[in-house]
């Protein structure tokens, strides 16, 4: 059992393995075979994930952490860096995690992806994905979690923009890139400034050193702010969570799994893993949990007003993500994790769900290209149609807007839990949390009715059909876990919390966690009123935007902050770019030396003319070189 | 002193006045037609002059055997250098000059008569000690020049280049006998050991004297030379005269007139080196800049060399403001590069010239290289040579120029040589880039002639490895 | 006191006809100031003890010389030239450049002037022509010779020159 | 009493003259005549040289300078005829086709 | 020593011009084969030197040393070290490279292999020489075949290029020439006869330097330095070349001539004139970073394909004298890993520009667009390639970039400013991105527009040119490690030479 840890590279390696293989394999090979062999490859990851992870359940608790290191990548006065790999409970879980949903999604793929030019391109990409999201996953530093930080980014990039040819998917790709780079700007300080404190990027070391000797706090805080910018980026929160909605341009199965259920809660996986760094900087973690609870409440504002079926469910992921990163950021490890574990599952069932009625839309008889499938809108009375995405997705739906006893209600109510206990500025972090989960069940519930009840609003949605088993069958088990894995952690449960060893387990009180469920049910109500089928004037598309007018075109407009980032930065950047480049450039840096040219040929021209051809002007030059000399001489020599 | 030694350091000069009047004799008996026997002659007699200083330069190591003629003369190292300079010159100029003459219909013997003529003058340049030889020297390089730059006649630019050169030599050369007379009432000698002996027990008056008299030689050496503000003759005068005359002009009379100003400033007047460094150092400065300034603009490749040569002059006056130990040499290897590269150069542009009538115009070199790779090679390595770009001859020859000028406490002076140096690799390389790159509408081809092509294959030859055979065989010790 | 007087009359005449040489517009008349001009210098030459000196410069240079360059003048007619003078700032300038040559000239020879012995008293052999020749044969072979090649070399110079284009051989 | 002084302060005068006059004529052979005038002026200066300095070699130097002058005539004159032939003038101005 | 390998490097290219010579004009083949295998040959003496190095060993190896010139005391002095040692192997392996994508060459074929060798031979012994006189000579003489490859085989501005490019570079050189001269005239008044031996005269002559004739002979080669690499401002030089050059031309300057530049800085400026090079870090430290922020937004702005990559190029050198100017091991090693890595990157770029343009005449962005779609293996590459520029871990520009800004960021040399520089510095990463991507997405990206439908995707000998690149992008991104030991040696003692007795890892 214990050698199964030196061999726990292997869960890195089987997804590159798939990837070199389907890299490398010709342009032949059956659109089946590719997504076989991807799937099977993440399969395989998961298999050796499960086993590393009971083999460290066999361990006793305190012995819970296997360092295993690979090879020396650098070393040079005074960095020294071994790629490793760090298997405690925290890693071990996420690469569960990480390696079960991105199997499934694989499995979906096969379906959805059908017939789709670049299949091979899309398994080597998920492949690819998988492969590095273990590698931040297990890292045992941070620079080598730093690689898979930037690596899934590139991934994500890649996927976003899957299908280039339309120029909007390539351009949501660089903007999920280069925001993701704006953070990790501040993420590459808070690398530095690591490093010349620490002197080393080792988690193990540096834990051992804040463990002897305390940081100092301004230190502390800007380290963890900084490490925090990454956060933002990679994880959606404010300020830089503006890619995230126009991530939702990759296919869908990439939108479950990269931007749902894994890659975008590196961010969260990040705080958790460097907790001690951030439990050294109290004001850092206070401006963490604000900044995750606003975005927590930010999003799910915005969500009420989209009408794209994929954009609801990315506001309500960066939603979702700020009360993790606002649990995180209070130190609530284990909350953070939990919420993490039922997100993963219900987003992308929900994700996968959304798939499944826009697949089914889009290959609807007779309504090839005509419609936006996306577009909820076109929808209505699709529960008829596609029973099992319906009853599939209404868990998933329910399970996000937290009813009990569904997973997202226990660990909702253990973030709200720790926050409350912690007490402060974490008070008006889950007061603010509370408020986020009403507009959650609110909105989801207008997502359902949109999608599912009433009359189909569009020729396709007359006619979509149910979508194949391999794309059904992870739903299904998606469902199960959204429905179960909540009582993992679930009250007297509490697997989840000794597993990770948190110092001491949130108790759960039911007088606590009912307003929050009456929250929850007013939301669902107040939406229910409003959508049911036949409340609202006959031919209005979205009830609410009747009532609410401009404000509805605001949440719609996400609140004008794209627009804002493009006044406020994007216009200055090309400004100031196209500045240097048609007039600093040419003018200035150039212009100084074509004017040094210019100017010594006017001078030429001007000597030139010295020459003037006469002979007895020739010969007054002379006589002046004659004269200058003579009075030289008298100057010299008297 | 034996007498035979005293004739040692005329012998140069003796082989080329000998050589010469053999040739006046032979062309007024000759049979008209074609002048192949005089080149041979004319080659024959620079080549024997050549070996003359080969062989004394290899016989009397050191300072050779002193003055002769009651001091008017002197053989030393200088002059031996000096007159390897110049003869090579002459050779080459011999080799280059052949197909210009026929191609031009000037094929007539006397062309070499004087060529050689001039080339006494020089050589006597190289080993004149005193100033009435410095005087005659001038005078007798100048004469046969006068005539060369007028071969051309009646072509309007031949003869006006001739009589400009003519009013404008004699005009300078009036400079030179006051400035000597001067010198001479103000001293009491007129012979360059002996005046620098006597230099610092003048008194003031003397002093004053001498000092105007070298003021006044100097306007005319620096007029030889073409250094600013004297130069305004050279770029007319380069432009008028035969290709091949104007080859001559530019290596050989630039050796010339260096050589009177190393005898009579560093030999004649080294004691009183602080006073006309000065004055010197403004003429090289001016030269520099003027020289390589005005030529980024010249549209005509005969005029364009013209300026260069006065830029040249400019760095060659540089050298002569040189620390004792590296000035001497550093000037001789800078005329020897230079007389390679610029030879080269013209015999690339005498080619160019061929029978079609010449058209110096830069225009007229495009694209050459394209079918005449090999004269686009050697065309290339001149005009490297000329800017300084190692390894070639030119590169060595301002490294060390530079370096003696440092030395002598004029750093200032070689920044601005640098500066100076980067600006004239612009209109070198213009010639480069009209044959390299060039595209012309009519495209010229340079002729075939063996003369022609020795010359173009000795003098690439000569820039590529002479530079560094000179500098590994300890040319600076010179 | 008679040698100031001869001076100054002989320095009078020099400057004068220096003057006309320059300035007057015929060339022949040029010429002929030139020759007087150079004959007032040979009487300095003899004033300062040296006859030979005195009769080279009558016979070649006033005699031969200058025939020559009135020959020249009267055969191409070239008294006067035609055209407007240009260059107008070319006399001023000349004027300038050339007063301040000779002044700086002069102004040296005025402060410092020289202590040397005085005249009178001359060794005997100075201006003897017989002297002269033997220094021409013994100290001065050498620029001796070279002349008579200079003038060889201007001998042929002037028939190359003066030769009619395409005459050939 | 008559100094050297004197002597080269003449001659310097004639020296100057006939620098002048070249700078200020346009006819070549007046150009050229002034310039046998500075040519004198330096034989002046030599010759007075000589005589007080008691040296045979400044009356020699004249003698030199004037058969050189003489050799320059011959050649410079030529020169002249020979460009009157083609151009008809000896106007010196007229000959600055070469420029720049 | 028994063979003389690094002579025979030097010999190698020299022999196989004249041979092409030799060659009679129409045979394209046989000169093309022949300057082919004569880089490869090259390429195989690099790599014996590589086998029979020894990393342990930090001062010079595979000495050849013979005094040429006694009388001036100029000497041939060659050899490798940890310093060189990589930029040596990556000349060698961009030749080969270079001279396949020259294939397509079809006009005065003969010229340009034998220009393309000599300037081998040139770069070669740039890396090689130590001996002043002798660097000198080589450092101008790549001048010249590379003037030439632009001037005639470049674009449509080939000539106003080409000039700029040799004047704009030798105004950089005259200063160090004349640096060179004092130096030398300092040497003879110790020895007599003077001497251009680098190693000596940084141990006896450097020593006897005031502070102030050093900062002023730091200045004096740093000009002639500062203009290859190009240090902003003094880039403006290096857009027009680029653009204007043949393919390989603009491979081997990106590739080679500028690592010459920031090469001289480490070799000649840290070991010259070590007291002038801690007091001047910080301004070469600023004016990098200012390379950097300018390079990239310069870059974004580009509508032109190759101008794009030039202007990249400038960011990505300010990185390089960032890493130099930290003066700390980590700095400056991964300085000179970040040359290898920009020659590798931004070479591939120019080579994949060039194939682009072999195949649709244009390299304004306007016109391209969709390709990835009828070029899936271009697409691909140039992703990676482009990856790699941007600093991408995994890929070896992350390992210079990352390392540098480390080096940086602790950089005792900088002092207090250190923090704020790096903080700049690391934003030209973000900087990369964008315009990086903005180019793939220009290029790869969007709907194909119909003219280039049916472009072919590239070629055996294409990949053949880009696979070794590739290779190594991703071995240096992921194994750096063998790539450290072999400098750390060298760059140790330079350091420590720099810093007097204590040496600090800072």
């Amino acid at each position: 059992m214990e050698s199964l840890f030196a061999g726990s590279w292997l869960i890195i390696a089987f997804p590159l393995l798939g990837f070199l293989v389907n890299l490398l394999s010709t342009g032949q090979t059956r659109e089946r075979t590719v997504g076989v062999v991807a799937s099977a490859a993440a399969a395989a990851s998961f298999g050796t994930s499960a086993l590393v992870f009971a083999a460290l359940l066999a361990r006793p608790p305190e012995a819970r952490m296997v360092e295993v290191t690979l090879y020396r990548w650098a070393a040079v006065p005074p960095l020294t860096v071994e790629v490793g790999l760090r298997i405690d409970p925290l890693s071990a879980t996420m690469a569960l995690l990480v390696t079960l949903v991105g199997t499934l999604i694989h499995v979906y793929s096969i379906g959805y992806m059908a017939g789709d030019p670049y299949v091979r391109r899309f398994f080597m990409f998920l492949n690819l994905f998988l492969a590095s999201m273990l590698l931040l996953i297990l890292a045992d530093n941070f620079l080598v979690l730093f690689a898979g930080w930037e690596l899934v980014g590139l991934c994500s990039y890649l996927l976003i923009g899957f299908w280039f040819e339309v120029p909007y998917n390539a351009g949501a790709g660089r903007k999920a890139f280069i925001v993701n780079r704006i953070g990790d700007f501040g993420f590459t300080l808070g690398l530095l400034l690591i490093f010349w404190t620490f002197g080393t990027f080792h988690y193990g070391s540096i834990f051992e050193a804040l463990a002897r000797r305390p940081l100092e706090a301004g230190l502390a805080t800007l380290m963890a702010l900084l490490l925090f910018a990454g956060v933002t980026g990679k994880s959606a929160q404010i300020p830089l969570y503006v890619w995230l909605p126009d991530a939702m341009a990759g296919p869908t199965p990439v939108s479950a799994l990269i931007h749902a259920a894994t890659m975008v809660t590196a961010g969260v996986y990040l705080i958790l893993r460097a907790q001690p760094l951030f439990a050294a900087a109290p004001a850092a973690q206070a401006v963490i949990t604000l900044v995750g609870a606003a975005t927590a409440l930010w999003a799910a504002l915005i969500a009420v007003g989209q009408f794209d079926i994929k954009r609801v469910l990315a506001f309500s992921t960066i939603s979702q993500l700020g009360s993790m990163v606002a649990a995180a950021g209070a130190g609530a490890a284990t909350a953070a994790l939990f919420h993490l574990g039922t997100h993963a599952f219900f987003k992308a069932l929900l994700f996968l769900g959304a798939g499944s009625v826009i697949h089914a839309l889009a290959h609807a008889h007779g309504a090839h290209g005509e419609i936006d499938p996306n577009d909820m809108r076109r929808m209505g009375g699709l529960a008829r149609r596609m029973p099992l995405t319906f009853w599939t997705y209404a868990v998933g739906a329910a399970a996000l807007a937290g009813v009990p006893p569904l997973a997202g209600f226990w660990s909702k109510e253990e973030i709200l839990t720790a926050l409350g206990e912690r007490g402060g500025w974490a008070t008006i972090a889950s007061g603010l949390l509370v408020a986020a989960a009403f507009l959650t069940a609110f909105y989801m519930t207008r997502q359902v009715m949109l999608i599912f009840a009433g009359d189909p609003r569009s020729p396709a949605a007359a006619h979509a059909a149910e979508s194949s088993a391999v794309m059904t069958v992870p739903l299904l088990f998606f469902a199960l876990f959204s429905i179960a894995a909540g009582w993992v952690n679930a009250p007297g449960v509490a697997a989840l919390a000794r597993w990770l060893g948190a110092a001491h387990e949130t108790t759960f009180h039911w007088e606590s966690a009912l307003p929050t469920v009456l929250i929850t049910g007013a939301g669902i109500l107040l939406a229910w009123a409003l959508y049911r089928p036949g409340a609202g004037p006959e031919g209005v598309e979205d009830p609410l935007q009747a009532r609410l007018d401009g404000l509805f075109e605001a949440l719609r407009e996400r609140l004008y902050v794209d627009a804002l980032y493009h006044f406020l930065f994007v216009q200055p950047f090309q400004g100031v770019a196209t500045a240097v480049a048609t007039r600093l450039e040419p003018y200035g840096i150039d212009g100084a030396v074509h004017g040094l040219a210019r100017a010594v040929g006017r001078a030429a021209a001007l000597a030139r003319r010295w020459s003037t051809g006469y002979v007895r002007q020739y010969g007054l030059s002379v006589l002046l070189g004659a004269a200058l000399l003579a009075l030289y001489v008298l100057a010299a020599l008297r | 002193m034996t007498l035979l030694q005293a004739w040692i350091p005329l012998l140069p000069t003796l082989v080329l006045t000998a050589g010469a009047l053999a040739l006046i004799l032979a062309e007024a008996f000759r049979r008209p037609g074609p002048t192949r026997g005089m080149v041979w002659g004319a080659l024959g007699i620079a080549l024997v002059g050549l070996g003359v200083v080969g062989g004394l330069l290899a016989l009397l190591p050191g300072e050779g055997p002193g003055e002769g003629f009651s001091g008017m003369v002197r053989w030393d190292r200088p002059a031996g250098g000096l007159s390897l300079v110049l003869l090579i010159g002459t050779a080459l100029a011999v080799l280059l000059s052949r197909r210009y003459l026929v191609d031009q219909g000037l094929d007539r013997g006397e062309y070499y008569v004087f060529l050689l003529l001039a080339a006494a003058g020089m050589t006597l340049m190289a080993v004149a000690q005193d100033l009435l030889v410095v005087f005659l020297a001038l005078e007798g390089l100048s004469i046969p020049l006068y005539v060369l730059a007028g071969f051309a006649r009646p072509r309007a630019a031949s003869e006006e280049a001739a009589l400009k050169y003519f009013l404008l030599g004699a005009f300078a050369s009036a400079f030179l006998v006051f400035g000597i007379a001067l010198i001479f009432a103000g001293s009491g000698t007129t012979q360059l050991s002996a005046l620098a002996g006597r230099l610092r027990a003048l008194e003031a008056g003397g002093r004053l004297l001498v000092g105007m008299g070298s003021a006044l030689v100097l306007v005319a050496l620096g007029f030889k030379v073409a250094a600013v503000p004297f130069h305004l003759w050279t770029p007319d005068v380069y432009e008028g005269a035969p290709t091949p005359v104007t080859a001559f002009m530019a290596a050989a009379t630039k050796t010339a007139g260096m050589a009177a100003l190393i005898r009579v400033f560093l030999i004649g007047l080294g004691p009183a080196a602080e006073v006309w460094h000065g004055p010197v150092a403004a003429m090289a400065a001016a030269t520099m800049v003027v020289g390589n300034v005005v030529a980024l603009l010249q549209p005509n490749f005969k005029r364009m060399m013209a300026y260069s040569s006065i830029a040249h002059a400019g760095y060659l006056l540089l050298g002569l403001l040189g620390a004792p130990g590296l000035a001497l040499p550093g000037v001789l290897f800078y005329l020897l590069a230079y007389t390679f590269a610029t030879m080269g150069a013209f015999a690339v542009a005498v080619g160019m010239a061929g029978s079609e009538g010449e058209d110096p115009s830069l225009e007229a070199y495009a694209g050459v290289a394209r079918r005449a790779p090999g004269m686009g090679t050697a065309m290339l390595l001149f005009m490297l040579s000329l800017i300084g770009v190692p390894p070639t001859a030119g590169f060595f020859a301002k490294l060390l120029l530079f370096a003696a000028a440092w030395q002598g406490g004029w750093a200032g002076l070689v920044i601005l040589g640098g500066i100076t140096t980067v600006l004239s690799a612009y209109f070198y390389l213009r010639v480069v880039v009209a044959m390299w790159m060039g595209r012309a509408e009519r495209e010229r081809t340079p002729v075939r002639d063996p003369w022609l092509r020795l010359s173009v294959v000795l003098s690439g030859l000569a820039t590529l490895v002479l530079g560094i055979l000179w500098v590994m065989m300890g040319g600076l010790s010179v | 006191m008679g040698e100031w007087i001869a001076f100054l009359v002989l320095a009078a005449v020099a400057i004068a006809t220096a003057l006309g040489t320059v300035a007057v517009r015929n060339a022949v008349h040029s010429a002929l100031f030139l020759v007087l001009n150079l004959l007032t210098v040979a009487a300095f030459y003899l004033l300062l003890n040296a006859p030979f000196v005195a009769m080279v410069q009558i016979a070649v240079y006033a005699g031969a010389v200058m025939v020559l360059f009135l020959f020249v003048i009267m055969m191409l007619g070239a008294e006067r030239v035609s055209g407007a003078p240009g260059m107008r700032w070319q006399i001023p300038l000349a004027l300038a450049w050339g007063g301040i040559l000779i002044g700086g000239i002069l102004f040296a020879f005025l402060q410092a002037p020289m202590e040397l012995p005085p005249a009178g008293s001359p060794p005997a052999p100075l201006g003897d022509p017989a002297a002269i020749g033997g220094r021409l044969l013994t100290t001065h072979a050498l620029p001796f010779e070279v002349t008579s090649v200079l003038l060889l070399i201007a001998m042929v110079g002037v028939v190359v020159l003066a030769r009619h284009h395409g005459s050939g051989g | 009493m008559v100094t050297l002084a004197h002597y080269l302060a003449l001659s310097a005068l004639l020296f100057g003259i006939g620098a002048v006059g070249f700078l200020v004529r346009r006819n070549a052979l007046i150009l050229f005549m002034c310039v046998e005038l500075m040519l004198n002026a330096a034989g002046l200066a030599f010759v007075a040289a000589s005589r007080y300095r008691g040296l045979l070699e400044g009356q020699l130097a004249v003698f030199f300078v004037l058969v050189v002058a003489a050799a320059e005539v011959a050649v410079g004159l030529a020169l002249m005829v020979a460009i009157f032939r083609t151009k008809q003038t000896t106007n010196v101005d007229d000959l600055s086709s070469l420029r720049g | 020593m028994t063979v003389p390998l690094l002579t025979a490097m030097l010999g190698l290219p020299l022999a196989g011009a004249l041979g092409i010579l030799a060659i009679p004009r129409d045979r394209v083949g046989a000169i093309r084969w022949t300057a082919l295998g004569t880089s490869m040959a090259v390429l195989g003496l690099a790599l014996a030197v590589l086998v029979g190095f020894d990393p342990q060993r930090p001062g010079l190896q595979f000495v050849e040393r013979w005094v040429w010139a006694p009388a001036i005391g100029a000497s041939y002095i060659v050899g490798v070290d940890g310093i060189s040692l990589w930029l040596v192997l990556l000349t060698a392996l961009i030749f080969p490279l270079a001279l396949g994508a020259s294939w397509t060459i079809a006009e005065r074929v003969k010229e340009y292999m034998a220009l393309m060798l000599l300037l081998e031979a040139g770069v070669l012994g740039v890396f090689l020489a130590h001996d002043l006189l002798l660097f000198y000579i080589f450092w101008e003489f790549t001048l010249v075949p590379m003037t030439l490859l632009i001037g005639i085989w470049g674009g449509p501005r080939r000539v106003y290029a080409a000039v700029k490019f040799f004047l704009y570079t030798m105004a950089g050189s005259i200063f160090m020439l004349m640096g060179i001269i004092a130096l030398w005239l300092l040497s003879r008044s110790l020895t007599g006869t003077g001497t251009f031996d680098l190693d000596r005269m940084a141990r006896h002559g450097s020593p006897l330097l005031s502070p102030e004739a050093q900062r002023w002979l730091f200045v004096a080669f740093g000009l002639a330095f500062a203009v290859k690499v190009p240090m902003w401002p003094f880039h403006s030089w290096l857009p027009d070349a680029h653009v204007e050059a043949p393919t390989a031309g603009s491979v081997i300057l990106a590739a080679l001539l500028l690592k010459m530049g920031a090469y001289g800085f480490l070799r000649f400026n840290f070991s010259l004139f070590p007291a002038a090079a801690r007091a001047l870090a910080l301004p070469v430290a600023v004016l990098a970073v200012v390379a950097i922020l300018y390079g990239a937004l310069a870059a974004y702005a580009q509508e032109d394909f190759k101008r794009l990559v030039a202007f990249s190029s400038v960011s990505h050198m300010g990185f390089v004298m960032l890493g130099l100017a930290a003066l700390n091991p980590l700095g400056v090693q991964a300085a000179l890993l970040q040359m290898v890595n920009h020659g590798l990157s931004t070479g591939g770029l120019f080579l994949l520009v060039g194939m682009l343009y072999e195949r649709t005449h244009t390299r304004d962005f306007r016109a391209l667009g969709g390709l990835w779609k009828v070029m899936p293996l271009y697409g691909g590459i140039l992703m990676v390639v482009g990856f790699s520029s941007m600093g991408l871990p995994g890929l070896n520009g992350f390992v210079g970039e990352f390392l540098i800004l480390l080096g940086s960021f602790g950089a005792a040399a900088l002092g207090p400013a250190a923090r704020w520089l790096t903080a700049a510095a690391a934003f030209g990463v973000v900087l990369a991105a964008v315009y990086i991507l903005t180019m793939l997405m220009r290029v790869l990206h969007g709907p194909l527009p119909p003219r280039w439908q049916g472009l072919p995707d590239l070629g055996g000998r294409e990949l053949a040119i880009m696979a070794p690149l590739l290779a190594l992008i991703l071995f240096i991104g992921l194994y750096p490690m063998p790539f450290f030991a072999a400098m750390d040696a060298s760059v140790r003692q330079a350091l420590a030479a720099l810093s007097g007795a204590a040496l600090s890892t800072r």
